[in-house]
């Protein structure tokens, strides 16, 4: 039953990788791409792999398309048709892909329960964690504790991230900006339903956030959610008032301290006399030490995202909003 | 429990039934207006039927509740959803069938 | 007469090399009055002529002198012996050096030369570095300085600042620094890797089981790497570098630059190869040959020269060869001709070309076809001349009748004829192309009906100028008459002796 | 304390710094932290070399969990040699940026700036130091989003497309390494090199490891730029900000080829992929390419910073070069020019950086005339490009002669020979140069009084890196010695073929 | 046909990361070249997603009764690499947003020859 599903789901988004490649309208092709990793997730679903499921929703069918629509937004949403010929990049993509293909053929069979990645170093994962983490999601648990170096630089790939936005576009600061004009003031059912929505989803966004460690979920599902909530309200009533909610400057601040909360608990396990990151040292007990830790840093990965996806998204829309009072 | 089953499987048959002449519908109209109103079938009644089909499956637990909570947002946002859309479409000046036929109408009568 | 007795023998290296290098700074320091910072240059080189002096004593009294400076590589750094080649070199460059700086003085106020400065301080440096290459006692220190020589008479060549010697300078280093890059680092790279060692050794380094065709490749990498030999065809760089100053000119034609090339090819054969490993070797005739050929074609060349300086430029290739020949022939004799002749080329050279600055600043006269007569006007100048040509083409009583006649014998042991003809037939054309200018100069008559010569039109250089010239001229008689010490000189140096029979 | 978190401090200092930067956001007070943090993993980075020559190798476990099923960090010779070149030049280049960035970025992103610089280097530390090879993926991507935004924060609007096209082409190189990296977890299923290089044996000959060392390969010779795919490399390092060059020329290739060294002699060993899969070969002639024809490009340039880019792709060259090599001799040689390059390459941008202060403009006219108006700066300068020639009593004397005689240990005495030829096309584009500096005239349109030297600052981390490479270039004990105990702890660690045996 | 049924997921996985490759390498508009990015990305990700699956396994959350599970490694590790993909993706986007704005145009042929190529 699984197969089948999973190859349904496979071919369709084989058909919408082939349209992606010769659509010429943009909007369009942003639209699928939205599509496909909508499709994705629930592949990723299908393969028992929820968190990473929820998360390809959240970013890829979510803050992915919204960003790249801004830009469409911005630069036009017709591709003009290219001159130069196809040949060599087919080349290319055939030699790839036959070395692929090669490589696949020593591959362990697909799902066996004997293969080497689930013989090696994951039973440790599945056996132990719930032991040693003390946590029944071991995504989380391997995540925030048995690789939580790694986290830490994903935080830190998403905080040089919104360094790289900001230095590039800039957020336009409130105080120059002109008359709240944007948004959709005429959109009274929208306003409404918004305002009923969003703190639902703020209330959402908390419960993945602290819930993550008991199933699906964690920091950075929680973030984005967090920002997707106030991207409504900028949408709905316009980025001035959004700035005066949370204005771009607090976000700068706000990004950096979620990054330093990651790390303070990794210098405190040093300074306890553990290693970087050792929950252990946190408390007496070790496993309230790994609850205390993964806690935190699940906060600081929250913050650190809902901060840099909510900046990124105004420098985004301050650029638009700039284009349209030109 | 067997009760329970044939009519969670008719409430899931009926949505996909649903879901599946919305998608038609969206293909086959002839105009925004009307393929807004396919789609709308499609997430409304469709969305409703499902989501019960599934309520009957499971033990009245967390998952539940979890279902419910779905349905009353999809209940909220579609239809605001559609709504957002009709509306913006007019604000763009976009014209019904009916409307079109009526200008088309005074285009031949004038000219 | 040794000043220096109080000075721990070893130190004496580092101090002929540091002297002239502390003179440069002192240069740069005293720049802005000419008269000190001649007077720095002055003092500067006759400290290191008496250095140079001490050292010789030690090394008549068989004591080796040798200096550890630093080590670059494992077992391999920057290290210097004293051996009696390298301080006959070094007498010969420090004793001209004063002599050089002296004309220069002249020939530089006399010229009125931009940013004199830069010259003597540059000049100071090439013999810091020509003083490191006599005394370096392996092929990687040799390398080293040989490159600081090159990258320090780059300012020298380039002096003028105008077009011609930028062009000049351009070939000069071009050709200086690849050659050495390409084939001599090479070639000591590959010593490196077969021998294991690049210190200088009496006989080669090399072992006899060694692979005789990369030596002989090896050979022909040194032979063109060493490009400041200028063999042809790597010998275009001389007549472009020309363009200096005539006192530059001197330095590199007849001290510096050119002696320091020879003088490498003949550590090369000496100590790395060895007189003996030199005659196995197939590339020995190869390179000897076209090293004739040189003799002749570059003298050809210089014949249809009309500018002096480019003919005397032209001869100084021929006169290479003959070094870079007597070392290949691989007999003891013909080597200690090549080294002799380092020493006589040197003084008859620097002559000539002193001459030439000489006429140039005292008549602006730079083409062989406007000199006609002008023996009327400045005759000491002509009469030294006249001395220098004499030496260069080897006729008694002059300096370099020995050196040829060393180098003939050596050819006649090693019986290549060939080479033997090769040396008569260009002791011909250096006549045919050098004796017509003094001869002219004093016989023909420009003006067909002029009143007889006094010394009141005579127009001579500056006396700076004329007391250099003096001393030279004197010097190429004087090594006719008196060449022994020298010539013991160089039957200490091991498998080199004047005695056609083989042992010192 | 400290010792025991050695080898987490040069990765930790910048990666506190860079948001501490941030919240400041004041242009100077930023510079101290970024300073003072970059100076601090400096002088870690030298306990660490001092203590992996003494002890061999430091192992790591972050957050207490042995490897495999923890990230390890594992320090020996190599990295932290490496690593010590990295934190000192960004220390120097810092201060370096202080001035030059002056001119370079506008006011209000100076903290910006320091924050990236500081993330840069936190990326290449973790580079550096991880034992985990998703770990290294991870770090990556830190130095490689800091280097994007570095890069287009230039004026020149060149730089927006320069950064796009290297965002692209990193992008794919990365993705490509994380593709390499899943065979070989698919496989072993370990991500922990040590136990990788343990596990991978079994599979040799597998198709699947086979392909993922191609992927590896291809996608970290896209991050250093080795010769088909060093498009990205000129336009970056041409429109990027002077000190940004600075940093990254002398940075960021020289970690990706420690990548490549690492993968080869510790995961799949140097038996396997040169012997079994040919690589050398392959290896050898892109080098030996690249040299030939980067050089060639650089001599036909007439951007001086385009001059020095190209020159860097061929300098990549001889490193890759040691590499194929397959001898202690040849790594070394390897290792100790990426340590020699950092320092040429550091001081000839600052150079040219000095001069676009100055002047304004980096094309080869804007150097007429310089010798006399910078003298200082255009000394840097020459001295710098002579080491880059390989003219003795400098460092890249020394990186030449190990190469060649790496070269000649194994009689191949063409390859000795080109790698000499191609350094004369060295001296022909650092010859261009200097003409134009000391011989041409200064053009009449500008007035001589605005074109003097450089502030203190600019001139001082200059020169530093200059006499670096003067006195690197005569006491070459202590780069010979850290390198060559590098090498020869790669090769004890990884299995041989018989050619270097 | 055992065989194939091994292999499949492999299979259409990499001929979606290179549909996903051809879009980057191919296309002109920088957008499409960012899109084409994450395709390639997210099927690469969909490889890690396979290779951790346990056929009759259930999602890696302690559930009591289950014994198998699938191997959560590769969720983690993919989890990291979908939020390094989005940063780059933001980053991109933003330089094609200030390319427009510097050249007017998204079309790499295009604002190519407005400059002098380097």
């Amino acid at each position: 039953m699984a197969e089948i599903i999973d190859l349904v789901l496979l071919a369709m988004l084989a058909l919408t990788a082939l349209r992606v490649i010769f659509l010429k309208d943009l909007f369009a092709v942003v639209m699928l791409f939205g599509i496909y990793s909508f499709l994705s997730a629930l592949i990723f679903v299908n393969l028992d792999a929820v968190d990473v499921a929820f998360t390809e929703a959240a970013v890829g069918a979510g803050i992915s398309t919204v960003l790249m629509l801004g830009t469409l937004a911005l630069t036009g949403r017709k591709e003009k048709p290219s001159k130069h010929s196809s040949f060599l990049p087919l080349v290319v993509v055939f030699v790839t892909g036959a070395a692929l293909i090669y490589g696949t053929l020593d591959m362990p069979p697909f799902g066996h329960p004997d293969n080497p990645v689930h013989e090696h170093v994951a039973p440790r994962y599945i056996e132990e964690s719930p032991k040693e983490v003390g946590l029944p999601n071991m995504v989380t648990s391997v995540l925030a504790s048995y690789r939580g170096f790694d986290t830490l630089g994903e935080t830190v790939v998403v905080f040089s991230a919104a360094v790289g936005v900001i230095a590039l576009l800039g957020v336009r600061r409130k105080e120059e900006g002109e008359t709240p004009e944007s948004g959709l003031k005429e959109h009274h059912v929208l306003r409404v339903v918004a305002k009923l929505l969003i703190p639902l989803v703020i209330l959402f966004a908390l419960y993945v956030q602290f819930h993550g460690d008991f199933g699906p979920g964690g920091g950075f599902q929680a973030g984005v959610i967090a920002a997707a909530a106030f991207i409504l309200y900028a949408l709905v009533y316009g980025l001035p008032h959004s700035f005066a909610v949370i204005g771009p400057r607090f976000l700068q601040i706000l990004a950096p301290i979620g990054v330093l909360l990651y790390a303070g608990v990794g210098l405190f396990s040093m300074y306890k006399g553990g290693q970087f990151l050792d929950y252990n040292m946190l408390a007496e007990d070790p496993i309230a030490g790994q609850h205390y830790g993964i806690i935190i840093i699940e906060l600081g990965v929250g913050i650190t995202v809902f901060a840099v996806m909510l900046s990124i998204f105004y420098a985004f829309a301050s650029q638009a909003e700039r284009s349209n009072v030109q | 429990m067997l009760l329970l089953d044939i009519i969670s499987s008719i409430l899931l048959i009926a949505g996909v039934f649903f879901g599946l002449s919305g998608a038609i519908g969206l293909f086959k109209f002839p105009d925004f207006f009307t393929r807004v109103h396919a789609a709308s079938v499609t997430d409304s009644i469709a969305a409703i039927l499902i989501i019960g089909g599934l309520l009957l499956q499971t033990s009245f637990d967390l998952n539940t509740a979890k279902l419910l909570f779905i349905l009353l947002f999809l209940m909220i946002t579609s239809p605001t959803a559609s709504h957002a859309l009709a509306k913006s479409a007019r604000h763009g000046g976009l014209l019904t069938l009916a409307e079109n036929k009526v200008k088309k109408q005074e285009h031949t009568s004038h000219g | 007469m040794n000043v220096w007795a109080g000075i721990e023998p070893n130190q004496l290296i580092s101090l002929s090399i540091l002297v002239p290098f502390i003179g440069a700074l002192l240069v740069v320091a005293t720049g802005k009055i000419p008269n000190l910072r001649e007077a720095v240059t002055l003092t500067t080189s006759v400290i290191l002529f008496s250095i140079v002096l001490a050292i010789t004593d030690y090394t008549f009294e068989g004591r080796g002198l040798s200096l550890d400076v630093i080590e670059l590589f494992p077992g391999l750094g920057i290290h210097f012996v004293v051996e009696p080649l390298g301080v006959l070199f070094a007498l010969v460059a420090s004793f001209l050096w004063i002599i050089t700086s002296i004309y220069a003085i002249g020939y530089m106020r006399g010229h009125h030369e931009e940013n004199q400065t830069r010259f003597f301080c540059c000049f100071a440096l090439a013999i810091s570095s020509v003083m490191a290459i006599c005394f370096s006692g392996n092929l990687l220190t040799l390398f080293i300085f040989y490159e600081v020589l090159t990258l320090s008479t780059y300012p020298l060549v380039t002096h003028a600042g105008t077009d011609a010697a930028k062009q000049g300078g351009r070939i000069y280093l071009g050709i200086l620094l690849s050659t050495s890059i390409a084939f001599l680092l090479f070639a000591v790279l590959g010593t490196w890797s077969i021998a294991g060692t690049l210190d200088f050794r009496a006989g080669g380094i090399f072992d006899a089981n060694a692979n005789k065709a990369v030596l002989a490749t090896l050979l022909v990498l040194f032979c063109y790497g060493i490009g400041k030999a200028a063999i042809m065809p790597f010998h275009r760089w001389l007549p472009a570098a020309m363009v200096a100053p005539t006192p530059v000119s001197a330095l590199l034609h007849a001290v510096a630059v050119v002696k320091a090339g020879v003088f490498s090819i003949l550590k090369v054969v000496i100590y790395i190869f060895g007189i003996d490993g030199l005659k196995e070797l197939a590339t020995t005739d190869i390179m000897l040959y076209i090293g004739a050929a040189t003799i002749l074609l570059s003298s050809c060349i210089a014949m249809t020269k009309d500018n002096l300086k480019a003919r005397l430029a032209y001869s100084t290739v021929s006169q290479l060869s003959y070094i870079v020949v007597g070392a290949l022939l691989a007999s003891s004799v013909a080597a200690a001709g090549a080294a002799l002749h380092i020493a006589t080329h040197a003084v008859g050279k620097i002559t000539l070309f002193f001459c030439a600055g000489a006429i140039m600043v005292a008549s602006h006269k730079k083409n062989i076809s406007d000199m006609v007569g002008l023996g009327r006007q400045m005759p000491l100048t002509m009469a030294a001349f006249a001395i220098g040509a004499i030496s260069i083409i080897g006729l008694p009583p002059m300096a370099g009748t020995w050196s040829k006649w060393f180098l003939t014998i050596g050819a006649l042991e090693s019986d290549k004829l060939i080479i033997v003809a090769v040396l008569m037939i260009s002791s011909l054309l250096n006549i045919a192309y050098l004796l017509p200018i003094p001869i002219k100069a004093f016989f023909a008559t420009a003006k067909p009906h002029q009143e007889p010569w006094s010394w009141s039109q005579t127009k001579e250089a500056p006396l700076a100028c004329l007391i250099a010239i003096g001393v030279t001229s004197f010097g190429c008689l004087a090594l006719f008459f008196y060449p022994q010490p020298l010539v013991e000189l160089i039957n200490l140096i091991p498998g080199v002796s004047t005695s056609s029979n083989g042992e010192a | 304390m400290v010792e025991q978190h050695l080898s987490v401090l040069p990765i930790l200092l910048p990666l506190l710094a860079a948001p501490i930067a941030i919240i400041i956001g004041r242009s100077y007070l930023s510079w101290m932290v970024a300073t003072i943090a970059s100076a601090g993993a400096f002088i870690f980075s030298w306990q660490l070399l001092l203590a992996a020559l003494s002890e061999g190798v430091i192992s790591y476990a972050v957050g207490g969990w042995p490897p495999p099923w923890g990230i390890e960090l594992r320090v020996d010779a190599a990295n932290a040699f490496v690593l010590l070149a990295v934190s000192s030049v960004s220390t120097l280049v810092l201060l370096y940026a202080r001035d030059s960035i002056q001119k370079e970025i506008d006011q209000s992103q100076h903290a910006l700036f320091y924050t990236a610089h500081l993330l840069c280097l936190a990326g290449l530390s973790g580079i550096l130091l991880t034992g985990d090879a998703f770990n290294l993926f991870v770090f990556l991507e830190i130095s490689s989003l800091a280097t994007y935004t570095l890069v287009s924060l230039a004026s020149d609007r060149r730089c927006l497309t320069a950064a796009f096209r290297y965002l692209v082409m990193g992008t794919i190189g990365a993705t490509f390494i994380l593709i390499g990296v899943g065979m070989l977890y698919m496989k072993t299923g370990t991500l922990n090199m040590l136990d990788l290089a343990e596990r991978i044996h079994v599979y040799d000959s597998s198709r699947t490891i086979n392909t993922g060392l191609a992927f590896i390969m291809v996608g970290v010779s896209i991050k250093l730029a080795l010769f088909p795919l060093h498009a990205w490399l000129p336009p970056a390092y041409t429109h990027a900000p002077s000190a940004v060059t600075a940093f990254l020329a002398s940075t960021a290739t020289k970690v990706a080829v420690y990548v490549m060294i690492r993968f080869i002699f510790t995961i799949f060993g140097a038996e396997h992929v040169f012997h079994e899969m040919g690589m050398d070969i392959i290896l050898m002639v892109l080098a030996i390419v690249a040299i030939f024809k980067c050089s060639y490009m650089a001599t036909v340039q007439s951007n001086v910073k385009t001059v020095l880019a190209y020159s860097s792709v061929a300098q990549i060259g001889y490193m890759v070069l040691g590499i194929s090599l397959v001898s202690v001799t040849g790594l070394m040689a390897g290792m100790i020019h990426i340590f020699n390059h950092a320092l040429m390459k550091g001081a000839l941008f600052m150079a040219v950086g000095a001069v676009f202060y100055r002047v304004g403009s980096v094309d080869i006219k804007a150097f007429n005339g310089l010798g006399r108006q910078m003298p200082l700066t255009m000394a840097a300068f020459t001295l710098a490009g002579l080491s880059i020639i390989g003219v003795p009593l400098t460092v890249g004397f020394i990186s030449k002669w190990y190469l060649v005689t790496a070269a000649l240990e194994q009689d191949q005495w063409v390859l000795a020979g080109l790698v000499l030829l191609g350094s004369l096309l060295a001296v022909v584009y650092i010859g261009r140069i200097l003409e134009a500096a000391y011989f041409q005239k200064l053009p009449d349109n500008v007035d001589a009084s605005k074109i003097k030297e450089v502030p203190l600052l600019m001139l001082i981390p200059m020169w530093i890196l200059v006499l670096a490479n003067i006195y690197f270039g005569i006491e070459t004990s202590i780069t010979t010695e850290a390198a060559g105990s590098a090498a020869e702890w790669l090769f004890q660690h990884t299995r041989l073929p018989e050619v270097a045996q | 046909m055992n065989f194939i049924l091994d292999y499949y997921n492999y299979w259409i996985v990499v001929f979606l990361m290179m549909a996903g490759f051809y879009i980057v390498i191919s296309a002109n508009n920088l957008v499409k070249k960012i899109v084409g990015l994450n395709i390639f990305q997210t099927s690469v990700f969909m490889l890690y997603i396979s290779m951790g699956k346990v056929s009759g396994g259930t999602a890696p959350i302690l559930v009591e009764g289950v014994t198998q599970y699938s191997n959560p490694l590769p969720h983690v590790l993919i989890l990291t690499a979908i939020v390094v993909g989005v940063a780059t993706t933001a980053v991109g986007l933003s330089l094609i947003v200030r390319i427009k704005r510097a050249y007017g145009t998204v079309e790499e042929n295009e604002f190519e020859n407005k400059d002098d190529a380097i």
